[in-house]
């Protein structure tokens, strides 16, 4: 049917096009504008691809929430002076332009060189049709042979959502927080907790150990073994 | 071309023109409710009670200057406003207003398309809608059309979530994203003892229409969710700049969209064309029309939310709700309780 | 030419491929290269569907629809990183953010 | 009874992992409770099972899992309890759950108390498992689990340094016996082709003289390290660094005895090699006798309660080795009542000092903690042999068992160190509960410790009186009668009362004669102990100084050690490896510098060279052909 083929090009050559204005609008709002468009004709070629799903989902997650997306930060990081350079160097864009034609020559090489050797498999207009439509297709295939994947995106959905978030949030308050307390102290009330001849020295020194090569013992905090200690002390006297 | 196409494209004009009409009317109709529920007379000069105001209004926007501000963005300024006009009443195209008719001796059906995205395909052009909000407040170069702009395009992300799932409970019990199938489907008689029920999806999904009807308040950018708009903060937001037939184009868009909405709930939750008695395209009008009287009513009674309240509302009250409710109906469908 | 050939979508993927690529190489602007990043997601979508449609398989359009989905997840990482960049370095130019060359 | 045996061990291991998890947020001081409910626990349920194994004589066993499942190698962890593991259950829960509960008292304030009430009941588990087992490994799995927490409880204080390397020097002073441990383990499965109990006893006779010689000497070097013989027992007074109820259920009543408890259990392996029995009554006496030297020497009341416990280990020792195998289990039960008695009343005098150990600036506590000094002068009167108390019964029986199987020389030994055991007991406690105050009243306030100690003794002190007459009449009593059966072909010897009466007559003079000599010394001042020290000369040095054992070792390894050790450190490691490791490193660096420069940091050049590599991949599959595309 002719029709369908002059359909299928028209929507190609709209999406090329829209595409190469992508591309080379200066404004950056001007070339999503150019995606949208794109995006809608891919969809619109899924439709006739027999991807009715994948049409909408298509519309909906690229252009309904990518694209959304996309204009929203352009507007928030710039919105008054939008940058209106568009390439830097000539040197690139020839080197670019220069990669892109050779890899679409290969490519095309490729494409018209190849020879088919898969079997149709049994999903056909019929056999879709007699499933119960391309949705119930794809629905008892994710659901049965594709599970696994299905849950690892998930989460990989999940973890871009709290990635967002981590991204997102607003800045901290840049003063640096107080530091921690290094400065060790020396346990002097629990005997338990330091060398026997410690303590006389200890208390003789006030606070550093005289001679000998052992270490002073540290405790993490001057109330670690004190509380404990006068506690004990207490109860002795009382009893 | 064959006749049943022919047919589709006949209807699509039909329905787009009843609903422009009914749109223009939608205006008055809100006017005069209003004006009752403030205790006040609304527009009663045009005409006999007033029914010719929406002609006049129409005029005097078409007549009006065009007025485009010197740094807009010119091609997006003039773009902005005929995505939304023209994206809004595209939606209904795959809401049946009925079973097929016969007229001439040829078989019509009561609906442009009946295909088997249909709920999708509705909430893919809801998020298409957008766009003309989004460009139309960046193309203006001014601070509250783009603060309008931005609103709009989180506003209607975060809520075409909560849209999108609070119909998949709906989908699951029903099997089917063709409205045609939910609509068939609903029109079965469910009888519980004595109690002779329409088997409506509101009865089966309660939760998820009470969240879908906020989401779709939201989604349409109606008080009291319309911040993008909100005229004592920014000024009406991202149509500041518009003027003239610009600005009745995205004021035509909303109420289209009200419309097609509230069409696509009833259709979806109320059973469409559905009815006690002699079912037609006059219950689902009927039942339409209820919705709008809600989303008039709510203007005149709920306060703006605030910005952080709106999105707090989407993501950490209706979220999870909805979610809920979609592992409710999951299990429910699950244990073979499908039909309520 | 009365049927649709798989030649076709093929060049259709294969250039909006390219178009993409030669953008993300020539411009400066890191939302537009990030545009032209989803415009080559979306070009192999074409070819996976475009395959499934002349195989009669469904694998394709389901790697496509896990395809769209890592995209989503990558667009919102991706933006929040823009996000961040322009908060801490005030600007969209690619050629700006060197860091890693230090 | 056999399907909840395995509720013995778990009740403390479940505390233990509790405390040790929740301890030190949520529990705290909660935690002893915990610990002391749960080896209640184990106490109680081991009481039905001592009585099954009473009445039925037979043992029982309960298969909890399959731990090596590999071939003929195949290692099961089963549950077996006999006549030898009945007893041993019972005073290991037993002394435990009072050690338990007299911690409570001991242990109280400590910030670290979720710590000692995890690894306590987590010794207990490691001891029960290791009581319980019925092959080698499991056996040595938990020999070095009760290693462990003997290491973790030594080193509990581990802010003090004295106690951080005692714990290690316990830790490592062991390991040399592990050592020869395992080797024997190995030895044992290589000769029999098994590890389980019952088929190596079954099979003992099939190996060779030497074999089996060389496998009781290679178990006994585990015992000696474990149980303190010479020449390894320099570890167990620095043990008493360790929290004193650590002391007591540790390094006396427990996990010392498992040395001589894997003796017994093995020993109708070693009791197949003349030889090895020789070796271990040797090393065992000479033990007894060196460590009942030093502590008459010693001032640190922990510390000559710990030379007692290495003597009395000795005596253990000397006893399996002259086949007084029933008498060596006995006196091992005796003495872990009356030493952990000993321990805890050590430790409760140091707690009403403040902490003071040293007996110089004691005396004459007797009026301020008279709880404490009657249970101690119980236990010092059993330890020394006085009649009619524990001690007496099962050391006279040792001494009568080297006469009995004609070992003439070892039983003058062993009557001269129980002359010195009672000598050093009372010695202690004159010293600590009589004569003169010489602390400072000023500084110090003695007090009897809290109840929560004080019950544990009294508890102790009567099974200390009593718990004797199990084995009464000597080699005729209800004890001998049971443990009997542990192994086919144990018999007890026919002794006349006459020859009874005779030793226990010469044991009382001589626990007597001490008492008399240290009362006259202490009490009375007739005697100077100085005098005695001076007129013995180099032998009260030698005895003082630990026969200079530490020195002696410092000398021979650790010094050599040491400089090995710092040449690797300086050389080898700081020279030789370091010294390849930054030179690598220097490589790298420079070759990454330049490489360095191909980094632009433009996000255009690296996609330019993913393209490029694309095009030049895909090229070369187009020409060099490939199925690729096709």
């Amino acid at each position: 049917m002719a029709a369908e083929v002059l359909i299928f090009n028209l929507l190609s050559a709209v999406a090329i096009v829209s595409a190469v204005a992508m591309i080379t609008m200066r404004n950056p709002v001007h070339s999503a504008i150019a995606l949208v468009l794109t995006f809608v004709n891919v969809a619109a070629i899924f439709i006739m691809l027999r991807a009715e799903f994948l049409a909408a989902v298509q519309i909906i997650v690229y252009t309904g929430a990518v694209l959304v997306l996309i204009l929203f930060v352009l507007m928030l990081v710039n919105p008054d002076d939008l940058p209106e350079f568009h390439s830097g160097k000539p040197m690139q864009n020839v080197f670019g332009f220069g990669v892109g034609l050779i890899l679409l020559a290969e490519i095309s090489v490729a494409i018209l060189t190849r020879t088919v050797v898969a079997e149709p498999g049994p999903w056909n207009e019929e056999g879709v049709a007699a499933a119960g439509g391309n949705i119930q297709v794809i629905g008892q295939l994710l659901y049965s042979g594709y599970v696994l994947p299905i849950q690892a995106t998930a989460l990989v959905l999940l973890a871009a959502t709290i990635g967002a978030l981590f991204l997102g949030r607003p800045d901290e308050d840049q003063e640096p927080s107080p530091k921690r307390r290094t400065v060790a102290t020396i346990s002097l009330a629990h005997t338990r907790g330091a060398d026997d001849d410690l303590i006389p020295a200890l208390r003789a020194a006030n606070i550093k150990r005289e001679a000998g090569d052992r270490d002073l013992i540290m405790a993490r905090d001057a109330d670690e073994f004190t509380t404990s200690a006068e506690e004990e002390e207490k109860k002795g006297q009382s009893e | 071309m064959d006749a049943n196409l022919l047919s589709s494209y006949i209807f699509a004009v039909i329905v787009l023109n009843v609903l422009l009409g009914l749109m223009a009317y939608m205006t008055y109709i809100e006017r005069k409710v209003m004006a009752a529920m403030q205790d006040r007379i609304g527009p009663n000069r045009t005409g006999p009670v007033g029914l010719l105001q929406p002609i006049a209004d129409g005029l005097k926007l078409l007549v009006k200057e065009d007025i485009i501000p010197k740094h807009a963005d010119r091609r997006i300024f003039l773009l902005a406003p005929l995505l939304s006009f023209v994206l809004a009443p595209v939606a209904a195209a795959v809401i049946p207003f009925g079973d097929s008719i016969t007229v001439f001796g040829h078989e019509v059906n009561l609906y442009v398309a009946d295909i088997n995205v249909a709920v999708l395909y509705f909430l893919a052009i809801g998020s298409m809608g957008v766009f003309g909000i989004i460009l139309g407040g960046y193309a203006s170069a001014n601070r509250y059309s783009l603060l309008g702009g931005l609103r709009a395009a989180a506003q209607v992300i975060s809520y075409e979530i909560i849209l999108g799932l609070s119909l998949i409970g709906v989908i699951i019990l029903s099997g089917s994203l063709s409205l045609v199938e939910i609509v068939n489907q609903q029109s079965e008689t469910l009888t519980i003892g004595p109690l002779q029920l329409p088997n409506w999806f509101i009865l089966s999904q309660p939760l998820a229409f009470i969240i879908f009807l906020i989401a779709a308040v939201a989604e349409t950018n109606r008080a009291p969710f319309d911040l993008p708009e909100a005229e004592t903060e920014l000024i009406g937001g991202f149509h500041t700049e518009y003027s003239g037939f610009r600005f009745s184009f995205f004021f035509l868009a909303e109420y289209i969209s009200m419309i097609v909405i509230s069409l696509f709930a009833a259709t979806i939750f109320l059973g469409g064309t559905d009815g006690p008695i002699q079912d037609g395209v006059w219950w689902l009008a009927l039942k339409a029309c209820i919705f709008l009287f809600f989303y008039i009513w709510l203007r005149t009674t709920v306060p703006r939310f605030r910005y952080d309240q709106l999105m707090g509302l989407a993501w950490k009250v209706l979220l999870p709700l909805v979610l809920i409710n979609i592992l409710l109906t999951g299990f429910i469908r699950l244990w073979g309780l499908g039909m309520l | 030419m009365n049927e649709l050939m798989p030649e076709q979508f093929m060049f259709l993927s294969a250039a909006l491929f390219i178009i993409g690529m030669v953008g993300v190489l020539t411009r400066r602007n890191v939302l537009v290269i990030f545009m032209c990043v989803e415009l080559m997601l979306a070009s192999v979508n074409i070819a996976f569907v475009g395959f499934a449609w002349e195989f009669s398989q469904m694998t394709g359009q389901i790697f496509a629809l896990f395809v769209i989905a890592i995209a989503a997840a990558e667009a919102v990482i991706g933006l929040g990183i823009i996000m961040a960049l322009t908060r801490q370095r005030d600007t969209v130019d690619i050629n700006e953010v060197r860091e890693l060359r230090q | 009874m056999s399907s909840w045996l395995f509720l013995i061990p778990l009740l403390p291991l479940a505390a233990a992992v509790i405390n040790f998890i929740l301890g030190r947020w949520f529990l705290q001081h909660a935690s002893q409770w915990l610990a002391t409910l749960a080896v209640a626990g184990s106490f109680i349920l081991s009481i039905p099972v001592f009585l099954e194994i009473v009445s039925d004589e037979q043992a029982i066993s309960q298969h909890l899992y399959t731990w090596i499942p590999a071939g003929d190698f195949d290692i099961p962890v089963t549950l077996f309890v006999d006549q030898l593991t009945a007893t041993m259950l019972l005073v290991v829960t037993g002394v435990g759950l009072l050690v338990h509960i007299y911690s409570i008292g001991y242990m109280h304030g400590d910030p670290g108390i979720y710590r000692f009430f995890s690894y306590l009941p987590l010794f207990v588990f490691s001891m029960l498992m290791l009581v319980m087992a019925n092959n080698f490994l499991v056996l040595f799995v938990f020999w070095e689990a009760v290693g462990l927490c003997s290491f973790l409880l030594i080193g509990f204080w581990y802010r003090r340094r004295s106690a951080a390397s005692a714990a290690k020097k316990a830790f490592i002073v062991n390991r040399v016996g592990d050592f020869g441990f395992g080797i024997g383990i190995l030895l044992i499965f290589v000769t029999y082709g098994t590890i389980e109990y019952a088929g190596v006893f079954d099979m003992v006779g099939d190996a060779s003289q030497t074999t089996i010689t060389v496998i009781a000497l290679l178990l006994f070097t585990g015992a000696i390290g474990k149980s303190a013989q010479l020449p390894l027992f320099v570890w167990l007074p620095d043990a008493m660094e360790g929290p004193t109820p650590v002391s007591a259920l540790i390094h006396a009543a427990t996990m010392v005895t498992a040395g001589i408890f894997v003796l017994a259990r093995a020993y109708p392996v070693v009791s197949q090699s003349a030889d090895a029995m020789m070796v271990i009554s040797i090393v065992g006496i000479a033990t007894a006798f060196v460590a009942a030297t030093i502590a008459v020497t010693q001032y640190d009341i922990k510390k000559v309660v710990a030379y007692s416990t290495v003597s009395q280990l000795g005596f253990m020792a000397f006893a399996i080795g002259t086949g007084a195998w029933i008498a060596a289990i006995f006196h091992l039960v005796t003495h872990a009542f009356f030493k952990g008695l000993l321990f805890l009343g050590a430790g409760s005098v140091i707690h009403g000092m403040h902490e003071e150990q040293d007996m110089r600036k004691m005396g004459g506590l007797k009026k301020y903690m008279p709880i404490t000094y009657w249970t101690f002068l119980i236990g010092a009167a059993a330890n020394a042999g006085i009649i009619p108390l524990a001690g007496f019964w099962s050391k006279d029986e040792i001494i009568l068992g080297t006469w009995l199987y004609d070992h003439t020389v070892i039983m003058v030994i062993a009557f001269i160190t129980a002359f010195f055991t009672s000598l050093y007991m009372f010695r202690a406690v004159f010293m600590t509960f009589h004569g003169e105050e010489r602390f400072n009243p000023d500084e110090v306030h003695p007090h009897e410790s809290p109840r929560i100690m004080t019950i544990p003794l009294i508890v102790l002190a009567v099974f200390a009186a009593t718990i004797g007459f199990i084995g009464f009449p000597p080699e005729d009593g209800w004890f001998h009668h049971f443990l009997i059966n542990a192994f086919p072909g144990l018999t007890l010897p026919d002794v006349a009362w006459s020859t009874i009466f005779i030793f226990a007559g010469i044991s009382t003079l001589i626990a007597l004669s001490g008492l008399f000599i240290q009362y006259m010394a202490y009490v009375k001042k007739s005697i100077s102990p100085a005098g005695i020290a001076g007129l013995l000369g180099p032998l009260y040095k030698l005895a003082a100084n630990r026969w200079y054992l530490d020195e002696i070792y410092d000398v021979l390894i650790v010094r050599p050690l040491v400089a090995f050790s710092m040449f690797l450190w300086r050389f080898v490691d700081a020279q030789v490896i370091d010294g390849t490791v930054n030179g690598v490193a220097t490589l790298v660096t420079y070759t990454s510098q330049q490489w360095r420069k191909a980094q632009t940091g433009l996000i255009a050049n690296y996609v330019f060279a993913i393209a490029l590599g694309a095009i030049i991949i895909i090229g070369a599959f187009m020409i060099f052909g490939s199925n690729l595309f096709q």
